[in-house]
This record gives structure tokens, C-alpha cells and sequence, in this order.
């Protein structure tokens, strides 16, 4: 039956993460964006509660134990949670402890070992970080066109290269790093390795100033000379004999995007509604309640409610394709773009209602500045558009 | 839970549907339209396949579907041609009316004749209208005089339900029968799309109406009105959403199959980036529209509002998918061999015809400026 | 200096054709597209009025004979007039007498003697017209893409092909052919030819009805060996021999759209306009003064009326140019572009301010079938944008 | 006669200013908006080339240029920075009000300091602002309290022109001199744009200001703020039309210098389509823009109407084509090391200062709808 209510358990992780958000995030947005940073003070308080950016922990702890009789929600549990702590502030969820964007590839393609080795670390004596390492400086978050080079060796492989756009790539413990093993081979020669903080070769040379997500470390990473064992060459070498090439690094990587879009969109979500939500009240304690600004504010929140609605809703529906094992790609790109793109128009709309005063000490002029990136990373509004039409088109067999 | 799995009830329904779309409508639309109004071989089948008594309650013979399955289906059929499901006799939107009061005493002595296919124009006669009707109470009777704005079926309506403000201010719902009601039906130049859905605007001269014909008013009448607007916006935004579906595929295969400079049009700067773009369009109009049903059907309060910014979006949206294809087409999209032409035409008389976009969302805004309840009371 | 006041010149030629457009043209535009045809009285009264479909009879009669002394404007007074007469009625317009579109390359490439003989038979005793046909079935507007050929024999060309969409295409006495010589040589392959009516293997084979402008006429033409005879092609041998090959047909059809895409601007943005003033003139007459209903009038209104300003800024900027002698392809795309959209959502936006009252027998939903051809023909509008960028990339040396 | 070529001198100034923007401002740019300040220098320099008193009079020792020609001057200084353009001290936008009133006598004691540097905010209380802030008439004094919304130059101001409604409904235009008139400047927290510009709210406790410091009031002080506002409006949008074509150019060349994927940027789907749109959306405020100018130099009575316009399109484009250009230049162009992430957020800072796009539209339609005259008197 189609339903738009949540069950008992996705409104729980609902309205915890939207506690968590209201009274935790929320007080320390604005300062942590002045300060450039999240204090740490606060980042080891949450780990010691035990919140992570993390998809899978979302779920609750709960892990389906019985496939057959429980529906898998974990992906509409995930959008639902990042919505909620996105709206707390999108730059601090980003930079909460956890393996963020590096858990999917991990969980998804690492064998049991790595995926226990790396991602048991996350405990509650200290924050750790995962960190995702893809795009380059010449090709952006162009998958097929890696430079970063995995050169074989006895033991393991030999990473030279660089990477940028990293998402708290400086402090990470381990990074998902894609590389390719012979250029030659396209897609078939990439290759996703875990690299740890530590090795040799291995070193973040910049941390970036940005225009928002200001608390929110992102980093430029550096591979010279980086030998990485066998053991961490991400499932190992059978991933990627098995099935004629098949589960290449590029696969690892496509396969992520396809449940980190939906992740990303509801970020853009959150941020859109705590733009309006924020300005809703402005203008209930601040506007006429009748005559030109009235109808003005009317017109511009009723289409924002409406297309932040329209963006959650493509987003459930590509996270509810996920939980039900179909492919998502077409759904996933269209709920990315689309919330990448209205999420800024509602920022930006709600600072035209705030007028002036929107510019002094409000949070939303620091949402507008936070939400164009999400038009932008995991793939750019272009490429979105770009994926939603060669789905299309597929049934031609036509690829544009 | 959050779910987009249709029951199998909808499945089989839709695919039916969506049969009756492709195979019977699709084809004849192009020639629907020549003639003005829907075949009647057509209609049967349509009738006898009881897609025209979705909307209506079992005293009317009817399915009694919620909104979440017709919107299913009636985007199923719109997927075939819009101006056909338009031009089908029968109850239209005063459907959702008869579902509000199916045991209103007024109905009765009617039952027979408008479930054995009598055809109804529904008159909903709003503050803003641009027209010169009035309803004017005289002692018992209501006096219509005045010519309405163009309405669907009106060309060939037995019965009419009119919605109106009468003269005190007082709201009112009365059924008028062509015998003892005489209207006369505006000889009318209609161009532009929609041309088989008998649209017309009637004139009405001092025609009185007695207190026997009087449904509901005041209070009651106001609310009956409001429901039945929800209902109506949402099952013809889910048509809408049936004929971006429609438009985005053939705008798809045409240009898949065609090429231009050498290679398919498919591939060409902007072409595949406006597909992604009405594909878009179509889905989001689509949940919002299934988003709004699932709300009336639930009777939640923010039914109302949610129903407006579904039919804003769907307008919007369809104003945008239908240019498009014919945009994707070219110039043969400007004319009548393909149906695209056809089809962004009967898209702006859609849009027309059911609210103007910048209203339904001044409104819904009011009411998340003051609250629901606040702003249906101002 | 800068200045967007008209001269004495631009303003006879604005009013004369208004007073024309008003009185003459704009009576019969609904009767006209609901009959599917320009009155053939009517057309006959036109002509012996001496009023043309054609860019340089806008001129007002009087050749610029001195030209050191004065500043060329034709450009400007072709579009002045043209946008007047599209107000009054954009069918009718293209249907008046005259070489139409089949003009300007003409003019702009025909020998004395072809001038002369073609340019000549638009006389007052009967009405005739020209013609102009790029469009192939396949090719689109795609000028590079001719697949109509032209086999050299003896004294002349064979000519097999098939021309769609053209405009007056059925009546006109000549018509203005692209073909080509040798597929394999590309653009330098390509032809121009005037065939006359009654040619033996010129046929009209078709004549199609559409969305709008129904009372124009629109022809598919056929050339099945046709026989045209060396002085019908277009600035004869000697053109497509000089300078290395360089002015061949496609340059013509180029430079023609230089010159016929602000003509076609102008023709929108008079539709654009026409809606406009009628639902100015509706909303004074039937909407409350104040309150909702005209807010919405008031925005929208604002919103058709600086588009239609700029729209025809543009315009002017692109004929500017042509007077000037300077290069205009990207002002003619800009502008072509740019009038092309915008009038499509003039139309339907004066459209919503009608409301349901607009469906019947209203001039503006005829504006509004007229009008979407306008974003297509002469080059589509995403045509158009390649134009555009093709410029803005010229100094880097791109060709996008 | 129509016609797009500047005049000799306009083609001068612009070189000039065009010089400055791209070697002596840009270069710059972000260090200025680190100091949040302009620096000395450069004020010099732009000060000494006239460039601060294009809008005054000749007693205001000002070139007193057509709006035509300075439209063009601030378009070509913005290509460097719209954010330093707005941060230059001086007379900013209070120079419109000196020009419309250059023999004021209250302003006479003050023309040497003005003349020399000294600077001025313009704080203009219209119906819209949403404070507290309040012109009280008291006898024959006013009286000023409350907090104003945020305003250019604020920072740094000597002296306030303040154009306001008093207590009784008349409109009042008055001088502010620091000295006599003490106002606080809040310690405001500005992060998204225009930096440098001097942005601050400003406070008066009860500040009273006698007659003597009255410039105008009642109808011959709201036909000079009316005139003034127009001015203003077309200045503003002209600078954000050269940040437009700085933005613009920057994406281009980026796009033209870089590959992705294996090709330029400049030739994926969609990027040279959007390189077209900003250029066409740039060039459609520009020609707006220079309409309004032309009309207020002529003293057209539409010039009030063609300015609400050329500004409303003017914000419009420039929050797309600013938002363009770092969508174009990708991850890179959301971070600092590029100009364009500060570029949008100037340009959403300027939109947010000056005037609602919405209402612009608005009052202009009623001014199609009622005429000129009669939306003027409503």
C-alpha cells in the first residue's frame, strides 16, 4: 500500500535525531561557523553518546536479525535521520565521529575482515573519522577518469597521487582512496583501497577555506610513494576478478553514490527546511498580517513548503527502493539534483523575506552559504541530470 | 511505514487503465477532438469497465475508491489522451459532490436516471469569478440569472450542481434539472484545447429555484463545497500527472529514434538534460499529488493544503513537460501528425480551466502563515 | 551616444505599420485562423496597397542613396515594423505578398540579374510570394545536414529532395533551394538555388496543419529530377569558386539567419506584446482593484512587461549591429533565443490571468498557439544557446 | 535614433574604471573582505580619478554625469569587485539626494567636509522596514528611537541623510551630523557578503533633531525620496550588472582552461548551455538597466516604473548568473582560492539590501494596471 506515514520505529529515530538536532546541534551552529571548526570538547561529548554519522547507525543499534519476516528500512531510516540533523546544522553533522562517506564502499564491497577491522574503531573512548577519497584535481568527481595511480607490488600496491574535496580527509583515521591500476584498462583498472593515517606517503597537505559548511573540515590529500598492503585493497583481490572485471573500483564507487545520494538530498532537505521553518516564524512575529508583504511572504513560503515536500518525497522513494534491493540509480540522481537545486532557490527566497536584517546574525544567511555545495559534490547537478536521462533512455539503448 | 507499492487491487486496475489508454484512446484521440466529443463505443466500454463510478458511493452504483487509488487510475487513463477523459459523460467532477452526500433527499427521485448515464456539469461558482451570475435569495426561492465562465460537460449536461455564493452571503448547494431549470448553452469558439470536453458557458435568465432543490446551505453547504474542492483538484491533478507521463515518453522514444547533424537528437546539448528535467517534474507532481490524496483520504486537516500546492505543482508542472516535448520535437512538434501539438494545447486549457496557479499557492501560504483553521476563517 | 528614442524615420514606419496592423490586420486574425486561410480578397486589397512581407519594403520606399551622409537603418525599421505587424497578427503577417524569408539571401547573395528578375514579379497586379527551404525530414533545421541533392549537368542542375515546413511554400512563384553538390565535401558541397513555380519535378506535396498560425500557409515541397537551369543558381558559379570556397550556400543560409532571426525576435515579441495589452486592457475592465486577484495581476503583468522590454532590447541590439556593417550572430541568437521563450510564457501567463473566460474566442489563447513556433523555427532554442556560446568561447578557441 | 554606442567620453571613463577593476581592484578583492574594509590607497586613487562624484553636482564639486554614463562607469568598476565598489567611503548612495537638492541651505555648513571625504549613509525608513524604528514629531523638533535595519557605510558614516515617515504621516528628509546627533553602531556579526562594505544597524536613543537640520518635509520631502530612490536603484543595478559580466567571464575562462572527464568543461551537456543563459540574462538587466537611466536623465515620467524594473531584473540576474558561475567551476568554485564563492555571496548580500524582488514587481504592476499617477497617489 502506498503510505507516507512513518512506522513506529522510523518516527522514533525521527524524533531523536530531531531532540538531538533541536537542543545539541542547533545551540553551537552559528558559533561553530565563526570558529571555523566544531570544538572538540563537544565532539567528544557526542561520541561518548555514541552518535556517528553513519548510516547503519541510524538503524537504532537494532540489526535486522530475521530477513524474512522484517521489511529492511534502513535506507528510510537513514534519510529520515539526516534530514532531522542536517536541519540541527548540516557543517556539524558532517563532521560528527564516524566513518561518514567512507562506510558505504566498506560496508558494501570490504570482505568481514576489513569491514570489522575498520569499522570497529569507532568506540566511545575517543571520535574517530572515515574519510572518501575520489575526486581529483583535474577530472572532479569524474569516477572513470582517476590519475591517482596503484602500482602492484610484492605485499601490496604503490599509491602516488592527489585528492581533493575531502570531508574531514585531515583527521580520519582511514580513507576510502579509488585508484587505478592501469589507466589503459578504464574502469576495469580502478581499484578502492583503505588507506590508514600514519603510513608513509600518506599526508593531508591543505585544509581548504570554503564559502559555507565552514565547521566542516575538508581536506587535500596527498599520495607519494604510498605502499598499502594487500590487505587493504578494499574486498580484496577476488572482488575484482570475480565476474569478469565486473565489481571494479568504479563499481565501488557508482554503488555508493547510489545510496549516498539519497543521503546527501536530505541534507540539502534539512538545511531547506531549517531555512523556512525559520523564516515562517520571522514572518509570523515580524510581518503585517495582511496587504503586500503578506501576500509576498505567502506566495514565496507556500512554494518553498511545496518544493521541499516534492524533495523528501523523491527521496523516500529512492531510499524505499534501496530497502527493497531494486535498483535506485535513476532515483537517487533525480531526488540529488532536485534537492540541490530547490534547496538554494528556498535559502535564497528565504532571505529575500528576511530583507537587511537577514544579513546581521542569522542563520539563515549561513544556510544559504552552506547549501550550494550539495548542488555540487557527490556529483554535480549536470551529472545528476545526466544519469536520470541515460536511465531514460536505456530502453533504447541509447547512451547520451 | 513509507511505501510506493500499489495494492494489487491498483495494479490491476492501472494496467486495465493503462490498456484502455494506449490500445482504445491514444489511437482515436487525434479524431475525438475533429469530432468535439468522445465516441460513444468508447464511452460504453470505458462505462462498463465502471471507471466512470470511481469517485461514487454504492447508493450511486459506484466503487467507492479512495483518492490514492483513482489518482492511479485516472492518471492511467490520462496517459491516453486528456482530452478524452475529460469529454467522459457521466458524473465528472460533481462526483466527488454526490460521494459527500449520497443520501441527500433532494438526489433521489434522480438516482435512477443519473446512474444509468445521465451527465452532470458541476458550477462552482467562486468569489472569483469573473462573470456576472448571481444567486439571489427571494423569499423561499433562489433566483440564477447570468452567464457562468466556460465549464466542463456543460455542452452536455442533463443536470447541473451549482456551488455559489447567494446573494446574503450565504453559501449554497442546489441541483438544477434542464426541464425545470432551463439554462441555455453559449454558442462558444473554443480553440485552444480540451475540445472534446464540452465546454460551454450557460446562461441563466431569472431562472427560479425552489427550496425542494436546495442540497445544503449556509454553514454546511460551505463545508460540503471546500471537500468537494480537495477532491476535484486532487483527481485532476492526478490526470495531469497522466499526461506529463505521456508526453515525457513520446518527446523520449521520438527522440531516441530520430537524428539530426548525424547522431540522435537524444545526444544533443540540452536534450537529454530537459529529459531529465520533465522526468523530474512529472515525479515530483506525481508524490505530492499521491502525497495530497493520501490526506483526504486519511481526513486529515491539512487536506486542503495540501491538495492546492498538489494541483499548483501539477500545473506547473504540466505547463512545463508538454512545452517541452513539443520543444524536444521540433518543428514537428508544431504540427498535427504528432500528438504533442495536441496535447501542450489541451495542457493550457487544463491549467485554465482548473485555478490559477499563483492563487492556490497565495492561499495554501496563508494558511502556513496563520495556521490552517486560522486562514479558512479570513 | 546611446539613445532608445526613435528616429523621425523609425517612427513613421513604427505608426504606419500599427495603423495598418490595427486596422487592417488584427480584424480578421480570428476569423483568418479559424477559416485556416488569409481571405484571398483581402491579400488581393494588401497588394495593391503595395504592403509586403519583406524586410526591405519596410524602408518606408525610399533607397538610401547617399550613403556617406546617412546612417543605415533598415535593420532597425525592419524589426520596428515587424514587431507591429506580428501585434497585429503574426499569421497574416507571414502571409502577406512578398519574398518573405526568401528575401534576404536573395538580396544578399543574387546577382544583379537575379535580383532583378526575382525581386521584381512582387507588383501590384496580382499577389505573389517567395519562399524559403532549408528544412529537410530528417536534418532539422540543420544547415550542415542537407541531404537534398544537386547533380551538375548540362546547362543546369538535377535536383531530388525533400523540403518540409516551408513557409508560403505552396503558392510562391519562387523558392529558394538548399542542395548539395558532393555530400562528402561537407559545407563546401552546398548550394543555393531559386526554383520557380511550374519547374517540371517541383511539386508541393503536402500542406500541414498546426498548433497555430493556421491561417499561414505551410508546404512540403518535392523535387524529383528537376531540372533548374545554371542562372537560377543563387549568385551564380563565380560565388563558390571565389575565395577558396568560402561563401557556399551554407554561408548564405548563415548570414541569412543573421539577418532573419531578430526579424523572427521581433515577430514574437509583437505576439508577446498583443497578449500582453489585451489582458492589460481585461484586467482593467473585469478585475477588483485590489486585494488578491489583483496582486496577481500586478506581478505578473510586471514580470510579461520587462520581459517583452528586454526581449526587444535585444532585438534592437542585434539590428544596431547589422545597420553598423558589425557581426551579429550572437545578438541575432541572443535575441532569437531570448524573444522566443519569453513569449511562450507571456502567452501563458496572460493566459491564467483570463482564466477560464480566456477559452473562448479570446485572441490570447490564438497568440498562444502562434507563438511556440517562434522558439523553434529559424533555429531551435537550443540552437540558439550553441550560438551564443559558441561566441563566448571564440577567444579561447573552443568550439563547444 | 537607436542606438548602443557609448559617447567618446563614456568610452574613456569606462576604460579607465575598467583598468582600475581589473589591475588595481580584483586583485585585491579578498584581502579587502579579510580587513572588512577598503583600503586607503585605492580610495585615494579612485578619488583623485573623480570616481567618487560622478552623481554630485558641480557645488558638491562632482561631475554631475547623466545616469547613462555613470550606469556605465560603476558597471565596468564592479567587473573588480562589487563588494570594494560598495565599501568606497564618500557620499555612496546619499549622493542621488545631494544632486536633487545641491543649494539645501542646511547643508551648507557642512560642504567642505562632505567635499573633502567625509561619508555618508543614506538610511531610508521606508513603509517596509521591518523595525522599530520611529521619527516621532515633538513641537517643532523630531525625535529618533529605535534601531534601523542594516545599512551600507553605516560603519564609517560622519553624518545620516534620513528619509523617513514621521509620527503623523508626513514624509520628513533630514541631516544627521555624529557630533550633534550621537547614534550607537551595533556590533553586528556580517559573514555572508559585502564585508567591506560598512554594514551596520544603527541605534538612537531619543535623539532629538531640530528644524534647522530639516531638509524637506510633506510632499516636496516624498517627491524627492521617490526621485532619489529611482537613482539609486538604476546605480545599484548597473554595479550588479558588472558583477554579472565578472562573473560570467570568469566562469567562461575557467570552463575554456580546464578538462574533465577528458574534454573541456566548457563542452559538456548543459555547461555551454548555461554559459549562454548567463550571458543573455546579463545582457537583458544591462540593456534594462541603461533604459531606466536614460529615462531619468530625460525626465520621463515612466523613469520611477523603468527603474523598479531594471533593478527587480537586475537582482533576478545576478543571483543566477553569481549561483552560475560556481556551479560551473564545480567543487572549485566553493572554495576561497577562486573569486566566485565570494561573488554569490555579495550578490545575495546586495539582493537582500536592496529592495524585495517581489515587491518591486508588485508596485510595478500596479503601476501598469492603474497608470503611473493614479498607483502613486494609492
Amino acid at each position: 500500500m502506498i503510505s507516507f506515514e512513518l512506522s513506529e520505529q522510523q518516527k522514533q529515530i525521527k524524533e531523536m535525531t530531531h531532540w538531538f538536532a533541536k537542543n545539541e546541534i542547533r545551540p553551537i551552529a552559528m558559533e561553530a561557523d565563526k570558529l571555523g571548526k566544531v570544538p572538540d570538547e563537544w565532539l567528544d561529548n557526542v561520541n561518548k553518546m555514541g552518535i556517528h554519522l553513519n548510516t547503519s547507525s541510524f538503524g537504532g543499534g537494532g540489526k535486522t536479525s530475521s530477513k524474512e519476516k522484517k521489511e529492511r528500512e534502513g535506507n528510510r531510516m537513514g534519510v529520515l535521520a539526516t534530514e532531522e540533523m542536517a536541519w540541527g546544522d548540516p557543517a556539524i553533522t558532517l563532521s560528527l565521529p564516524g566513518a561518514g562517506l567512507g562506510g558505504p564502499p566498506v560496508q558494501s564491497s570490504g570482505t568481514p575482515e576489513q569491514q570489522e577491522r575498520f569499522l570497529s574503531i569507532f568506540t566511545k573512548d575517543k571520535p574517530r573519522w572515515g574519510a572518501y577519497a575520489l575526486t581529483e584535481p583535474e577530472a572532479g568527481s569524474d569516477a572513470s577518469g582517476i590519475k591517482t595511480t596503484a602500482k602492484k607490488v610484492d605485499g601490496g600496491y604503490i599509491l602516488n597521487g592527489q585528492k581533493i574535496f575531502i570531508t574531514n580527509g585531515g583527521r580520519a583515521s582511514w580513507v576510502v582512496v579509488f585508484a587505478t591500476v592501469d589507466s589503459t584498462l578504464g574502469r576495469a583498472g580502478q581499484r578502492a583501497f583503505v588507506v590508514e593515517k600514519g603510513t608513509p606517503g600518506y599526508s593531508c597537505s591543505k585544509l581548504v577555506k570554503k564559502m559555507g559548511l565552514r565547521a566542516n573540515e575538508t581536506a587535500e590529500l596527498l599520495f607519494e610513494d604510498c605502499f598499502v598492503p594487500d590487505e587493504n585493497l578494499l574486498g580484496g583481490e577476488k572482488l575484482y576478478e570475480a565476474s569478469g572485471n565486473k565489481p571494479s573500483g568504479f563499481q565501488v564507487a557508482m554503488k555508493t553514490f547510489d545510496s549516498t545520494r539519497p543521503i546527501v538530498a536530505s541534507m540539502a532537505i534539512g538545511i531547506a527546511r531549517a531555512a523556512y521553518e525559520y523564516t515562517l516564524e520571522f514572518v509570523k512575529q515580524e510581518y503585517p498580517k495582511s496587504g503586500e508583504l503578506f501576500r509576498l511572504a505567502s506566495e514565496t513560503l507556500a512554494e518553498a513548503e511545496q518544493d521541499i515536500s516534492a524533495a523528501r518525497l523523491l527521496t523516500w522513494e529512492a531510499a524505499w527502493k534501496a530497502d527493497q534491493g531494486k535498483p535506485n540509480a535513476k532515483e537517487a540522481a533525480m531526488c540529488k539534483a532536485y534537492a540541490g537545486q530547490i534547496s538554494l532557490q528556498v535559502c535564497s527566497k528565504c532571505l529575500e523575506i528576511l530583507g537587511p536584517i537577514g544579513l546581521n546574525n542569522h542563520l539563515v544567511e549561513k544556510l544559504y552559504r552552506d547549501v550550494k555545495i550539495f548542488d555540487i559534490f557527490e556529483g554535480t547537478n549536470e551529472i545528476q541530470h545526466l544519469v536520470v536521462a541515460r536511465r531514460q533512455y536505456a530502453p533504447y539503448e541509447i547512451r547520451v | 511505514m513509507i511505501s510506493f507499492h500499489p495494492t494489487e487491487d491498483e495494479v490491476s486496475f492501472v494496467e486495465v487503465a493503462k490498456g484502455l489508454a494506449k490500445d482504445k484512446i491514444r489511437p482515436i484521440a487525434r479524431n475525438i477532438e475533429q469530432n468535439g466529443q468522445v465516441d460513444q463505443t468508447l464511452v460504453k466500454e470505458i462505462r462498463e469497465l465502471g471507471l466512470l463510478s470511481l469517485e461514487l458511493t454504492e447508493y450511486w452504483k459506484g466503487l467507492e475508491l479512495p483518492l490514492i487509488s483513482q489518482s492511479q487510475i485516472w492518471q492511467a487513463l490520462a496517459y491516453g489522451d486528456l482530452d478524452v477523459v475529460q469529454g467522459l459523460p457521466g458524473t465528472g467532477d460533481a462526483a466527488s459532490m454526490l460521494r459527500l452526500i449520497p443520501d441527500s433527499p433532494v438526489l433521489q427521485s434522480y438516482k435512477k436516471d443519473v446512474t444509468e448515464g445521465g451527465t452532470l456539469a458541476f458550477l462552482d461558482i467562486d468569489e472569483h469569478s469573473l462573470t456576472n451570475f448571481s444567486v439571489t435569495q427571494k423569499d423561499t426561492e433562489y433566483l440564477l440569472s447570468g452567464t457562468t465562465e466556460p465549464v466542463r460537460l456543460a455542452n452536455f449536461a442533463d443536470y447541473v450542481l451549482l456551488a455559489a455564493t447567494a446573494s446574503e452571503g450565504e453559501a449554497v448547494l442546489l441541483w438544477l434539472d434542464q426541464k425545470h431549470h432551463p439554462w441555455e448553452i453559449e454558442e462558444g469558439d473554443y480553440r485552444l484545447g480540451l475540445i472534446a470536453s464540452g465546454l460551454s458557458r450557460l446562461t441563466f435568465q431569472d431562472i427560479p429555484v425552489s427550496q425542494s432543490q436546495v442540497i445544503a446551505k449556509g454553514r454546511e453547504a460551505s463545508d460540503l463545497i471546500k471537500k468537494c474542492r480537495s477532491r476535484i483538484r486532487i483527481l485532476q491533478a492526478a490526470k495531469e500527472v497522466g499526461l506529463m507521463e505521456a508526453a515525457l515518453d513520446y518527446a523520449i522514444e521520438y527522440t531516441a529514434g530520430r537524428k539530426a547533424f548525424g547522431k540522435e537528437i537524444a545526444k544533443f546539448q540540452g536534450v537529454s538534460f530537459r529529459v531529465a528535467e520533465m522526468a523530474m517534474e512529472a515525479k515530483a507532481a506525481n508524490h505530492l499529488v499521491w502525497e495530497a490524496a493520501l490526506k483526504v483520504d486519511e481526513q486529515d486537516e491539512r487536506a486542503e493544503g495540501l491538495s492546492l500546492r498538489a494541483l499548483y505543482r501539477a500545473h506547473r508542472s504540466l505547463r512545463y513537460v508538454t512545452d517541452s516535448a513539443v520543444q524536444l520535437l521540433g518543428g514537428h512538434g508544431y504540427v498535427q501528425e504528432y500528438l504533442v501539438e495536441k496535447w501542450m494545447r489541451d495542457a493550457q486549457a487544463q491549467v485554465a480551466l482548473y485555478g490559477r496557479e499563483k492563487q492556490m499557492l497565495t492561499k495554501r501560504g496563508e494558511q502556513l502563515i496563520k495556521g490552517e483553521k486560522e486562514a479558512a476563517m479570513s
